[in-house]
């Protein structure tokens, strides 16, 4: 299979399903030059003006005007370049694009895609390095997407451009370079399916997105110390795969979540509380979160090594857990 | 409306003025009925009457084609009952009944008929105005000659979404008739207070938009300056239309505005949109007794509509779940 | 002591900071008519125009000129209306308030109070009634306060308003008429203490804001079954009691947390977690969780009566909690 | 910049434009020690060059009293520069060290001094003008004459922001100079296509703001004009100083900016400000020899500065967890 990387593959993602359907365009901040970071390299090229659409430094209305084109049969794919901007169209998002279906009894769909790049990347600091995706799985009407690999990201942009309502599409800026093996012919994955990255029978590592690799590599340290550790990338937040994530707890009886945003109230709570409350009786441990500190990102390297979640720590959390 | 389509200009003939004092009165006794539901405990949530500003509905929506599509406000009974939704449909929304428009989950402040390309009223000041761009744009790239009515209040002119909408549709050249509704307060605040510069129109004209204004209370002139307007828009280019009126009651049903002077109350009253049209009426030859009988039918259907939909049913808790997403979606009580 | 209404308590804690302080302001819309619900009443006639700020409808600018307005000294009290407006000045609050202490090194504080009155109330629908606090608990810099009683609602804004930062202060709107002993001499309640709001032996029940009462009034009626919960007001959200809540369930050995708020997602699930986490092996049952289902709120009375968090359903939950 | 104040109008002396020369060359050796740190992977975070808009800083900023306030962009070196920043402190900010501005927490994008009054520069296009708004009703209310300048793009006009932002200080008439640094590009975007009606002068004057328009690359009537609007902005009201400019290099520093026309570029290279500042001076007199060593010396002090500051302690990694807030601090680690 061909290697490419995460953002070439999200890019083919797109371009194929503009090519699929017709009422899919792109718009965004800089689009026409290619995106912020390349991810739309060519396609206005190949669609034009009007479907990969440069818009003026205007979030709400980049947003909110994508909402009414959804209402009327368009599938928009609404660049918000770092997931910090996209705060400056939360009211479109979350007022408008996941209340409009409910709301108005059912009568439309918001079928829209709101690509955010989260996460840590080379002392972006505070305003450009958030990991809000918590905020979005507590509002109803969202789905939330966060692929961690190449593929994913082909399969699950595939499935997120074709879903009826609005979804938070996640990619993590630190993988954009990742290389990994996609197919010719990508299939959209079905939203809500966990996939297993590493297979282990001590303990269960529920991660997604950039902490994938990270867990796994932390797992592969730990092999060394002959603890086997399963590795879940959770890859849709919301809906999550609870059938997943509790066939393997069950099996390894001990659980570590781990995520790159804040620990306290992340989404690591919400699946650590289902764990405690409906799986109990198969835990040997009760489940361990990992996630930063309850501090903005500091730019200094330094500092942002110490508030970020590294293999080392997982490491460190896992053989706790084994201990208790 | 079809019936009103048929008018030239100012110059507008009686059967279409009769039209329109007609659904004036329907808005106006539709609200009435609404208010008094409201003070019953029957309709629940905020209920904010357009009394004094039915002109502006009639002379905009009037003028729409069935196609087009609409957004409006808050404030929306009127626009949305001339565009041509049904009032029983409209009145079960507000009083949460199975059969209202959204269902009863949205109520006065979400009502939307999609059948009729009514988009939705807004709970958020400003937030149409770039859902209104984001329809517009979709048209164009259809190639339709649709065209999209966004109708917001003064207020709203302050809230940062008015520039960039304004501008978005200005840049792409998109067909948006941009309506402000021009009543002079925001909620109890007199808007021209916080309003600097010029206003609306000054503002529309600096982000390169076409602008009219109009006095929104003379049915007349208010239909032909609309009518241009829209035939602007189907050509092709964002509008902006200023209208000037006045809310004739407090900001919500419950609201007794005490902070508007008695002497602008009272000199607006005489400005009253139903009793303008009503003067030019009689100008035109109109018997009291046919005046009469308009704002007694309108007012008969509305008390048949609003009794109809009291004891309409209400909806099974289980759609309560419905309608949320797809995927993802509620299936389960969570406690 | 005399008996007032929450709204009045409220009114009266913001007079007296403002007489005690002259940096204290208000700005927010239709203040100068006493605010939407009335909780500034007379407040113009005392502190005139420049304190009692009337703003244009531009929440961007409502709250964002607070942090101007807080960086230069100023102590604004900023209203929002309705949470739900809030959001349109997310990027003002998250990005900037929350932020600028830390990302400027310390240089300068941003110490306003952000009132975001939240919940249900008489069918006001999906915009109108969200209780958002789980997402500020999760963005580091802010303090989150919701008060569930007159008394409360007086100490605790005073609290907030001299905390040297920012504060997200949510009344519940179906409070505002709710009446209570409040002394004379109102003293600030620090924040981060919880209440015990009634003493019981069997199962804790932690909750917060209006649900308080909701949460009472199923702890009196399982009172007449025998069963005693005590129930835990936690006031503060950031920083939450953990002393309070652990002593409690460590006592108790049974937590039921229950918030109006959509469950997923909610801050519930942190309180959860850590429990589960940190006090397992005091626990006779895993804790539970009382939530709105995960739906916009919707308008007609019976469908917003099913997705409340009733008394009944507090009740049952406690019971099954103590089957188990 | 002291040594600036004396001059009188577009007369501008020698002396005066004498400093402002070294300025420039001191902000464009600074930014070009930061871009090659960058490259060298020493500066971590995105550096944004203001390379060719100098004029605009030194113009506005050396008009400022150390007690004004400024608020800035992530484009704000200069201005920071100019307003009385250390660059020592500046360069540490960039280098990530704890001797930085703002201690390694915040980098080139979040470059604050609140000891001359300067609040920050902002991540966020737009986020600055609500800001500024607010610390100019701060400063009114305590009856001060200090005023607030607050510096953007063109992009930034835009944003909804500006129209709240300008609104408010019109209509409370707020001290707020309001300074639209006009590159031509919102990043790869040439901003006039995306700009609807005349752009941010014409916004500002349908904003009810007094509005002034200037070259931005030639110093002496830039200064003139900067000084001019901040004795208004002084004299209690808000005024909009829309400059021309254009941004001589990429978007970042690691931008090659392949999407501008080789002309455009080397026509704006004709029109540098430093160049035309230079050959002013010659027409005023100044030798060959005198202009270098101004530019020898700016490049010396940025060079050492460089040197020293990459030379300097890394922050403590226990600062991650202070200042976050009071109450509710992290305490410890939490994991
Ligand atoms: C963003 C936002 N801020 C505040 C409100 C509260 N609010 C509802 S209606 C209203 C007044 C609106 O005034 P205007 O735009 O003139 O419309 P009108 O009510 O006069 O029709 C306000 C402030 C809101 N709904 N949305
Ligand atoms: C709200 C927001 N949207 C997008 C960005 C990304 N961004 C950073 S700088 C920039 C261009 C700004 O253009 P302009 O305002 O003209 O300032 P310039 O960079 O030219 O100085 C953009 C789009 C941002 N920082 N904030
Ligand atoms: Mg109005
Ligand atoms: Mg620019």
């Amino acid at each position: 299979m061909p290697r490419i990387t995460y953002l070439e593959a999200g890019r083919r993602a797109l371009a194929e399903e503009m090519r699929r359907d017709p009422d899919v365009w792109a718009v965004g901040e800089d689009l026409g030059r290619g995106g912020v970071f390349g991810q739309y390299r060519g396609l206005l090229e190949e669609f034009g003006p009007e479907r990969i659409i440069d818009a003026p430094i205007s979030e709400n209305c980049i947003l909110g005007s994508s909402v009414g084109a959804a209402m009327t049969g368009a599938r928009p794919v609404v660049e918000m370049r770092f997931a910090d901007f996209a705060l400056c169209a939360i009211d479109e998002l979350v007022n408008q694009a996941a209340k409009a279906r409910y709301m108005f009894g059912g009568q439309t769909r918001v079928p829209l895609v709101v690509r955010e790049p989260v996460g840590l990347w080379k002392s972006a600091a505070a305003q450009h390095s958030q990991s809000l995706e918590a905020w979005y799985v507590h509002v109803p009407g969202l789905v939330v997407v966060m692929p961690a690999t190449p593929a994913d990201n082909a399969g699950l942009l595939k499935a997120a451009i074709r879903c009826d309502d609005p979804v938070v599409y996640m990619e993590h800026k630190d993988l954009w370079g990742l290389e990994g093996e996609v197919p010719e012919e990508v299939a959209p994955i079905p939203l809500g399916t966990a996939r297993r990255a590493r297979t282990g029978r001590d303990v269960t590592i529920v991660t997604w997105s950039a902490m994938v690799h990270t867990a796994t590599e932390a797992a592969e340290r730990l092999a060394g110390e002959r603890i086997e550790a399963e590795v879940l990338d959770l890859r849709t937040l919301w809906p999550w795969d609870r059938e997943a994530v509790f066939e393997s707890v069950a099996r390894t009886r001990r659980v570590l979540i781990v995520h790159e945003a804040v620990r306290v109230g992340g989404f690591g709570a919400e699946i650590a509380a289902t764990l405690a409350e409906e799986l109990d009786d198969r835990l040997a441990a009760p489940p361990r979160r990992l996630g930063a500190p309850r501090v903005p990102v500091p730019y200094s390297p330094p500092l942002e090594e110490e508030v970020r979640v590294s293999a080392d720590r997982i490491a460190e959390a896992a053989r706790a857990l084994l201990r208790s | 409306m079809e019936d009103t389509k048929g008018g030239s200009g100012a110059n507008l003939d009686r059967d279409r003025l009769c039209a329109f004092y007609r659904h004036m009165w329907r808005i106006r006794a539709f609200e009435e009925c609404a208010i008094r539901g409201a003070e019953a405990g029957e309709v629940f949530g905020t209920v904010h009457p357009s009394i004094g500003q039915e002109a502006v509905a009639v002379a905009v929506c009037g003028n729409l084609r069935r196609d087009d599509i609409l957004l409006s406000t808050h404030r929306g009974h009127g626009h949305t009952l001339v565009k041509g939704a049904d009032p029983y449909a409209m009145m079960c929304e507000l009083l949460g009944r199975a059969e209202g428009t959204c269902g009863g989950k949205g109520g006065s402040m979400h009502i939307a008929d999609f059948g009729i390309a009514m988009l939705g009223a807004n709970g958020v000041v400003g937030a149409n105005t770039v859902i209104a761009v984001g329809a517009a744009q979709r048209l164009k790239k259809l190639g339709s000659d649709r065209i999209v009515a966004c109708i917001f209040g003064d207020g709203a002119v302050n809230r940062g979404t008015f520039l960039e909408a304004l501008n978005w549709a200005a840049v792409r050249t998109l067909p948006v008739l941009f309506v402000c509704e021009d009543n002079r307060y925001s909620a109890s605040t007199r808007t021209a207070e916080l309003t600097a510069g010029e206003g609306a129109a000054a503002r529309g004209r600096a982000l390169g938009i076409e602008t009219a204004e109009a006095d929104g209370n003379e049915v007349p002139t208010l239909d032909a300056i609309a009518r241009e307007a829209i035939a602007r828009v189907r050509g092709g280019r964002p509008v902006l239309l200023v209208t000037r009126t006045y809310r004739l009651t407090g900001h919500t049903s419950r609201d007794p505005a005490g902070y508007r002077p008695q002497e602008e109350l009272a000199a607006a009253r005489e400005k009253d949109p139903i009793r303008r049209c009503a003067d030019l009426l009689r100008l035109a030859g109109l018997e009291e007794a046919e005046l009469a009988a308009i704002e007694a039918e309108a007012r008969r259907e509305m008390a048949e509509i609003y009794e109809r939909a009291r004891n309409a049913p209400w909806p099974r808790r289980d759609l309560a779940y419905t309608d949320v997403q797809d995927v993802g979606a509620p299936t389960e009580r969570p406690y």
